[in-house]
């Protein structure tokens, strides 16, 4: 695969971090490396870096930097919230409500709960992935104790509406969480204004480093920690700090929070032409997620009669790095639980793709893989039993 | 993850397509699961003469149908009925453990074709032997 | 405090990377940037560098690759050894043993758990700090399921008899963890030959980067997960690959316990000296810790009549970073509990002092901190109530 | 963590020492709990001619004692029972909220050391007027 140009379109799996936030981590590392708990100077100097990421985060959210507690990333954020004010309001109810169409992370730690004695109602999604609010407000019972709904989704990239979910959760006094893991630079948060009291953040998604996240907690949410040891985070997450990784956080949401529309303009029409060229180009195709509810780099199609890792697989020939489902259960042999809670046929799931635009992404990557992708798609198809030449009445000839 | 052997058969799959007027045909796995392999027999003399698939599935499930149509070509029907998804994923030099499975849809879709072939000759059908036989053990070459 | 050089002997709160490791880690931060749970070229890159850390630590503790787990930590490794085996294993038990002088990564997990329905004891420590197996062994019941030993303590230094004290959790068939934190690189370790079945570590206390650490759990050990989610780990540790932070730990273990007997001597030597000359110079003072038994950079020293964090502020002063308590404490106006542990007066360990040592430091720096200490204790002394100038007679005089 | 203020006070402490045949003497604190303040006064016509301390404790506890004897001397006993722990920590340009008792414990040595002295003149002692009225409240200046 030798010298050939890379053409990255997997930005929600993760993205490179930017020059000047690595530039920013690197003094944190030999300089600057003290503990920040210790008194003297060079522990000073780390502990004022820290003290710094936390504002620059606040100010992306809206919120007061002594309601941003840093983690190692999505996950530990997603489990701390959600574990976290589980078991610390346990005496008032045990009963939380998520979606179907969540992060692993979520769902896995809901399972969880499950196994210790709390009860779960996973929401169902329309065909384009939303949630319904009159169906959340159903949902909810004296015994709610916990509402987590993801900001957008990583797989289809639908946005949820979220303030309006968020308002019902107030309403009903009940702590509401939201997985904004792939919205950071894209959708302007302000947690005050769209009724959040907990939101998960990882710095990998929006050019920062991977290892490295936070959770907003809003003043006053009573919590567990999930994490424990140490006096760091204000007593609430253990743990020397990652000072470098904190540095980068900062930086990193500093820049993708600086001008989101303009950074979104310019992807959105790079995806807006992916999508309408795959549509146009490769038959028996449809477009996963809402049409315009949709996270602005996110393409994800399906294509019928083929099985997404061979696509990936030719694709990745070609230089181009793309996924099916999400990153972490590309190795996994079950179809996404996303597009088959949207009502997408199981059989046809096995076709997606996710394209995810970024920053690294140029109008002449788009020509590219149209150029490319099209074929990807006709040869396997032509190696593929369920495709009729004949056309679309093909369908799955199941056994 | 997958071993050079693995890509070159996904790349340059041999025995791609259909052969007209089959001896035998095999149809094993499931849209649902996320592979199907069609497996097309030509027989003469009690020897496949000529093998051919197609195969809807991830990369490994395209490299073992053509590694599996390589493999019982030019044998007989008792020497191809031998050949084990074993034999598919140490030819391919290692399939990752939780693609094993596809080895083992290759297996069966030779049995199957075969089976066709004898069923339409009105022979006696070959039973696996032992349906739990097929090796899903770890391959220590690869990791997932 | 201007130009004047830095003095650091602070390397048990953490120490700073190795210009190495940080080199290993920069091409993982913006070339091989990669989500190492996706199938293109460059994320397998990603792959291949967690693959080969994964065995450079295995190698350093005697392990399979497949026994190591990648953290955000050493609180993050405590956390999921104690909590995660203990919920795993509640069905055979629910008692827990552990130590009076354990980091607050495993006593505050401990007490977590008690809240949860587990027992745990305490074990005691002698004037030493070192845990007697004896008193292990009578303190297992037919409900333990795990015993918790740290194979060093970070404020004092003490190395337990860990391989006597993993005999008898072997012979008992209870699982026992470690915590190793404060002994990769200067105790070699091997997990087989010393009965361990969990051994947590830190990346940052031998010279590789913050936030990142591993837990050894010996194979067929059961054991939940503590962050749920992606398949990453093996299924055991969700959440996507702090890989720079991994291909450090990879390379500063490597390093770290290339030559453990020649790092120790020198280090060693440095310690012995400072031990002996902070004896001999300042009056009313005594070695805390074991006199053998230690890890080769620790000297903590208690001073009677003055008050610790003042001694700390004068040697910042002097540009020497050094620390009381354990570090995450010093903020803290509780005494040490290690020090209670061993029996040291209340007053007497307020004025105790940790000097740890280890590569930035040179014999130079234990001759200047010679020079220095002594007349900080003599002025601390000068204006401390408590100290009569006619001698050691003056004691505590409580109101 | 700290202020500059403190640190001067800190490292430059003023009226460290004794006062030969003090007027009154007030003691404060427990080595238990790692901090104790012993106040001097020599007191002249109701006013404090001379202040002197001598301090077991940390930065802020040396800098409280400091700073409060810098406060009272010169003022009448009346002005120095005044002189609250928030004024002490106002003039240290604040302390961290976890460092406010060692003001609280320097106010107090003061006003057992003016009671040391109305106690000997056979006055009346003056009581705390709310022992809970000492400000512990979080300085929005400094962290922990
Ligand atoms: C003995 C011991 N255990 C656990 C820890 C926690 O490690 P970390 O701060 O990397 O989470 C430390 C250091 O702070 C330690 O010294
Ligand atoms: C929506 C969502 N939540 C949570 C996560 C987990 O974040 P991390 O991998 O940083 O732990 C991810 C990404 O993997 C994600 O896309």
């Amino acid at each position: 695969m030798g010298e050939k140009r890379t053409i990255y379109m997997d930005h929600s799996a993760t993205t490179y971090t930017r020059k000047e936030v690595l530039e920013a981590m690197i003094p944190y590392f030999t300089e600057h490396f003290g503990n920040p708990s210790s008194i003297y100077g060079i522990a000073r100097d780390s502990k004022k870096a820290i003290d710094m990421a936390r504002v620059q985060t606040a100010k992306a959210l809206g919120a007061d930097p002594d309601e941003i507690y840093f983690t190692s990333g999505g996950s530990e954020s997603d489990n701390w919230a959600i574990k976290g004010v589980a078991l610390a309001n346990r005496k008032r109810g045990n009963h939380l409500i998520t979606t179907q169409i969540e992060h692993h992370a979520v769902l896995h730690t809901c399972q969880f709960l499950e196994k210790e004695g709390f009860e779960v109602t996973y929401l169902p999604v329309d065909q384009y992935g939303l949630v319904d609010p009159l169906v959340l407000e159903k949902a909810i019972t004296e015994k709610t104790i916990l509402i987590s709904i993801m900001y957008a989704n990583n797989e289809i990239g639908t946005i949820e509406p979220i303030v309006e979910l968020g308002a019902i959760a107030r309403k009903h006094k009940v702590y509401f969480h939201t997985d904004a893991v792939q919205v950071i630079g894209c959708i302007p948060i302000d947690v005050k204004a769209q009724n959040i009291d907990l939101l998960s953040l990882s710095a990998h998604k929006f050019y920062g480093p991977k290892g490295t996240g936070a959770l907003y907690v809003k003043k006053g949410v009573r919590i567990d920690n999930l994490i424990h040891g140490g006096g760091q985070e204000r007593r609430r997450r253990a743990g020397t700090e990652n000072i470098a990784g904190i540095v980068g956080l900062g930086k990193a949401i500093e820049m993708a929070t600086a001008d989101i529309p303009g950074h979104n303009a310019k992807i959105r029409s790079m995806r807006d032409r992916l999508i309408k060229g795959m549509l146009e180009k490769i038959p028996n195709a449809r477009l996963n997620g809402h049409p315009e509810k949709r996270l602005p780099g996110n393409v994800n199609v399906s294509f019928e009669f083929i099985e997404g890792e061979s696509m990936l697989l030719w694709l990745d020939d070609e230089g181009i790095c793309a996924s099916t489902g999400s990153a972490c259960t590309s190795g996994s042999l079950e179809p996404s639980h996303v597009l088959l809670a949207t009502g997408l046929p199981v059989e046809i799931s096995h076709g997606s793709l996710r394209l995810t635009l970024g920053d690294a992404n140029m109008e002449g990557d788009v020509d590219f893989v149209l150029e490319v992708l099209p074929k990807v798609v006709t040869k396997l198809r032509e190696m593929s039993p369920l495709y009729q030449k004949s056309g679309k009445e093909g369908g799955c000839n199941v056994q | 993850m997958y071993s050079e052997k693995v890509m070159d058969h996904f790349k340059n799959p041999r025995n791609v397509g259909e052969i007209e007027n089959p001896d035998g045909v095999g149809e094993v796995g499931n849209p649902v699961c996320g592979d199907i392999m069609k497996i097309f027999l030509k027989i003469e003399n009690n020897i496949i003469t000529d093998a051919k698939f197609k195969t809807f599935g991830c990369g490994a499930a395209i490299a073992s149908s053509s590694m599996a149509t390589e493999l019982v070509r030019g044998k007989t029907l008792e020497e191809a009925w031998e050949v084990s998804n074993k034999a598919v994923a140490e030819a391919l030099e290692g399939l990752p453990p939780i693609k094993m499975h596809c080895s083992v849809l290759a297996e069966e879709g030779i049995h199957k074709a075969i089976n066709d072939y004898r069923k339409k000759h009105g022979l006696e059908l070959w039973v696996e032997k032992n349906p739990h036989a097929h090796d899903h053990s770890e391959d220590p070459t690869s990791d997932h």
